[in-house]
């Protein structure tokens, strides 16, 4: 490239209308995260919907109590081993899926009464 | 007598005072991460590779980025061939939360709308003679991610990846320098003090669910997204899924913190002042600062609108977040909210469409890459 | 009008249904990793792999691990040139302890047996028309050990390397499924019930001499397993050295994770429905099943065998640790075990044919590769 | 590969056996396990039989008391300088060799004697 | 019929006495790391190396470090290529503090003068008929630093890598045996009781700007050292800088144990008994002995010099430090220090030649790159 | 490279004189390292001179109290975000400069002491 010749003609040459090219593509942009968004605002709504059908199905749901035990030795034991011979691979003890407790949610509002009660206490505020 | 060779081999003899100004600009960039805190994870790489790759190599010597049989030339290898921002893509989906954007969809439009930067910088480009591949590659500085300006280059524009990658990473350091004057100019007070509603919870279920399909719509939508993306949603899902801790612990950690280094350093040392003083090196900094101020008022500008149709109003600084360079942009929302309201805390929200504008430039680029490339 | 090409080149355009069954065994694999817990470090990245490797890409664009330059393709070059299996192969030397076998050598011998799965699958993939290097490939998968399979694919049958990596990952992560079985048919409950006495202390310079001493063993009969085995004593080593502890650990944490993501999502990808789904792919999946089956039952009956000679009873299940799918198969054994009898703690002895199944594979890997390669 | 003929003929081909291959394949498979094992029932017999001779060589082996003392000091020094400079190298500290103390068998008795009181004393068994 | 080649193929079969002669080096090198705590982070991969390396490999199949295709051969490429010597710079520089040598500049003369091991022994070589580049790359062992050898060797005889790195390894392994006689030979016990004084302070300012400016300096002066000095610098900024100090702690853990870890595994691999005992590799064993023996005279006798002209004394055994072999040159010191006087505390202070001596060499190294290259 | 011939012949070929060529060599490496050394003893110097005169003219330098509060708030939001996304790059939170409160020399002269101290009342020495 060794001199650039501007001017709106570049624009538009031949069989490439870059007007057009430009808004088709911003047209993508926005219908992929349109679809997303779209997604994300009816997945709930179908979890929730599996959710109430798989309930029925599965009422009586009180694990039995012997393979309890069983797994509670089963745990240990592996625990032990694996700790002794793979220090790092923790995870792989995971036998039941985590509880989602630290929500960054539950933070934020935590923050926001925190805050608040703050500002109100605050000599430069009463002052 | 090879002792000559001595004065003739130092470097000072071919010393020249441009690659003296790209020394200093280097030290700058240090010194602004180390006192500013401006990027320090990209400038202090970047800058030392500036000051690495300016000293005059002797001719005919493989030390430089561009000699063939460097080491250097084999550690950008993975800019050149795209390797290197995927892979910070995987450490950052192995980072990324994206349960702000799963509990507030509609904010995914402020992401889309900031990438009117890329588009109208593009035609800007266009208009100032630069080659349709060029342009497509200059145009994602807009996109304000410096992987996804990196990857396009190295597909589109190998030539101008220097400048164009050295553009995207000191603009997404001086986003808390660029951003705040356009905010204030488009936004009145009371807009600024408009409180998000504290949105819902996240179940797990939906976490683990989400980079499957959000994948799938990105990739068949723009399948030029699938390398960036796939990689993105993945480190994501190995987040997640919480059976896969030990993955996206090394993802997050030694491995994005390699690629860092080698990728930072690397692009650095590519901007010999012989090849990166150019006048297109300007054009492309000037372009690049224009795309970033269209970005972040095409996002700010939007979220107006659709206050103009919504009940729950959106504080319109969240636009500008949706350029992302994350953190940096969320986090200067968050800034300029507490400027107007010191109780008004929009990081968590601004975190939304931070991390929808990633996406939105990935598609974007995906779609530029596929229409443009030369297949 | 390239704006045409927008549509052409949306992967939904290009969509077939094949596609679409591969994306859902993809995302079945990740299902059964999060719910089931089945070999989660390895479902998860080859299943999203899976639903990457299946978007169609567009025709001549760099985007599959077959084309040439794509970001994938340099990804997968580490399992096509069989790279990433021998460091695998490291970081599970580092994990492993092989005082188990030190402490109780005659069940080793479990560990050969089980290698019968191998060679008459062999015969089994011959009978069935496959060409011996295919065969042989193919073959492997009864060793049950992933990294084993993919090497010897790499060298032998690369074309059939995507069949056959995911049929032995997948078996891997079915063994709780497959083995049980298998296990109450072959053994009565008071042959379940032996218990093994607690084994003599090792001490630590057995530790130390054991990987090198083994190393030379194997090598030197089939120097073929030199590469797999080198790696794996090596990193034991390293382990077991108590002076090189920060490599052993590196070893074991950044370096085998960083592959094992890098290996999962390329074999992932790797298995495109258009060249996935034939029916040579079918008869693997059948063969891989039987080679399972026939070696958990090899192990089995070896150990009835040997308890007819020896005055200290083998519990025959531990013949099923021999199959090695390390630490899963174990793990099984110890289950069963305790269904039997809630007291009788079988892990610790499990892992020792546990490790030397694993051994064992590599050497018929070794044996395999050595004879029918094409030098 | 288009079309597979299947067929026990396929096993037996001019040159090759494969009958015969995979004995002998199953045959070095065992003489690598076996002689790996022979080592290990042979190894500590040897190790023991070093050891003595090396204890009657060495047997006034209590360490000079002044070098002792000097040791100690360049242990301190270095730890203090190797901490401060090279906080991650630490096993580079390593003077003498390591004690076996955490064997998995010592873990793998004290699991058992565990398990048996447990099961000794459980509810379920007593009932 | 193939089963014949079982027995062709085992490496039994191909065994050398010579062989035979290289795994039992390595097993000494193993032996001497643990039980002497020699720098077994590099002793003990470079023995097993030797040891694997020295398996006969089946002719023609691609197992050993020099067969094209092989696993080992992918490896060891980062050391032909001259890649893995500046990844280990980039991770000592993020451990090393230079504050000893910025508190007492004087004694950066002392890494200055060891350097004359370097060049009398590159005479010793020319003399003893070694070629101009091989007689350059084998006086490097003087260096004493195990990167900078395996980096001049490969770039200016690569044919001679072997000996020169398992040379330069082993004398800097027995920089504990070797250097103390020298030191008791040219010092009185007075000389050896000299205490130094506590040093200045040093600002953190000081220690950031400094990585930059002495980069500057070596690479204008010996352009030839900016690959090895760039990054020793880069990783001292990454950790000097306190901004970016995720990057220093993955260039100092996972990256440079890694790169150890490959490096010092494929070095012993290349060590193939028929290539590597010749008569040169005992002339390269001879002349490193008398180059590790030269530097460290000459380190002594400098610091003697200069006690002529210097009103505050410095303990001539500092000057042992100057021939690097990092820390342990430092610690030699340090112990025969103790041994004259059991209060004088010399570690700290010999640090400063130690790293001054790695900068010398790499400048060393650089120049007679640069003047003695083939471009 | 086969048959080597030893000799003093080898050091001077036509345009090589390998003495002259050491010489130079030791000659650059000297010069580097005593640049580099003269670098170090004027930098402070130097610093301190910039020190000087950027404190005059920054004199009133307290800084505005109602931006420390928002900094504050700042912090803790930003910290509490990191720390749930983002929990290994906490060095990102660095707002200020680091002290240098711990150098080697501090460590190095309270190792003297200790020492002097520990061998004027060991018993070896008294004794
Ligand atoms: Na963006
Ligand atoms: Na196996
Ligand atoms: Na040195």
């Amino acid at each position: 490239m060794d001199f650039l010749q501007t001017g709106l003609a570049n624009l538009i040459e031949p069989g490439f209308n870059a007007l057009i090219f430009s808004l088709f593509g911003m047209g993508l942009v926005f219908s992929g995260l349109v679809v997303i968004g779209l997604y994300i605002i009816f997945l709930p709504k179908l979890l929730n919907l599996f959710q109430k059908r798989s309930r029925k199905k599965t009422e009586p749901a009180t694990p039995a109590t012997p393979d309890t035990k069983h797994e509670i030795l089963l745990a240990i034991a592996t625990a032990l081993h694996l700790q002794s011979n793979f220090p790092d691979e923790n995870e792989r003890l995971t036998w039941k899926s985590h509880g989602d407790l630290e929500s960054p949610w539950l933070v934020s509002k935590r923050m926001h009464a925190l805050a608040q009660r703050k500002s109100q206490s605050s000599p430069w505020r009463q002052g | 007598m090879e002792y000559n060779n001595f004065l003739h081999n130092s470097g000072l003899y071919h010393l020249e005072w441009t690659n003296m100004v790209m020394i200093m600009v280097g030290v700058l960039f240090i010194y602004l991460a180390v006192t500013k805190d401006y990027e320090p994870l990209l400038l202090v790489p970047i800058g030392f590779g500036m000051v690495v790759g300016n000293i005059p190599p002797i001719p005919g010597m493989p030390l430089s980025v561009y000699a063939e049989g460097s080491v250097f030339s084999y550690i950008y290898m993975g800019v050149m061939k795209g390797i290197y921002p995927p892979l910070i893509f995987l450490g950052i989906g192995a980072m990324t939360d994206f349960s702000t954007l799963l509990s507030n969809p509609k904010l995914t439009l402020l992401g889309a709308a900031a990438q009117i930067g890329v588009f109208l910088t593009f035609l800007g480009a266009l208009f100032l003679g630069f080659a349709k591949t060029d342009a497509a590659a200059i145009s994602i500085i807009g996109g304000a991610d410096g992987p996804t300006a990196i990857f396009l280059s190295s597909m589109l524009a190998p030539d101008l990846l220097g400048p164009i990658a050295i553009a995207a990473y000191s603009y997404m350091a001086l986003v808390p320098v660029i951003q705040p004057p356009v905010m204030y100019l488009l936004t009145t007070k009371a807009e600024r003090r408009i409180r998000m509603k504290a949105p819902r919870q996240v179940s797990k279920r939906e976490k683990i669910i989400f980079p499957i399909v959000a994948f799938l719509i990105c990739a068949l939508l723009a399948p030029g997204s699938m390398t960036l993306l796939g990689m993105l949603f993945f480190g994501n899902l190995l987040k997640e899924s919480m059976v896969t801790e030990r993955l996206a612990n090394t993802a997050r950690n030694g491995l994005i913190d390699t690629v860092t280094i080698l990728l930072g350093f690397s692009v650095g040392a590519s901007t010999q002042a012989q090849t990166f003083l150019t006048p297109q090196s300007l054009l492309i900094f000037g372009l690049g600062a224009a795309a970033f101020v269209i970005a972040t008022m095409g996002g700010i500008l939007f979220a107006k609108c659709m206050n103009l149709f919504l009940k729950d109003k959106i504080n319109p600084l969240l636009g500008a977040a949706g350029v992302s360079a994350v953190p940096d942009s969320a986090r200067v929302v968050h800034m300029v909210g507490l400027k107007s309201d010191p109780t008004n805390f929009l990081l968590m929200h601004a975190m939304a469409p931070n991390v929808a504008g990633v996406i939105g430039s990935a598609i974007a680029a995906g779609v530029l890459w596929s229409a443009l490339g030369n297949f």
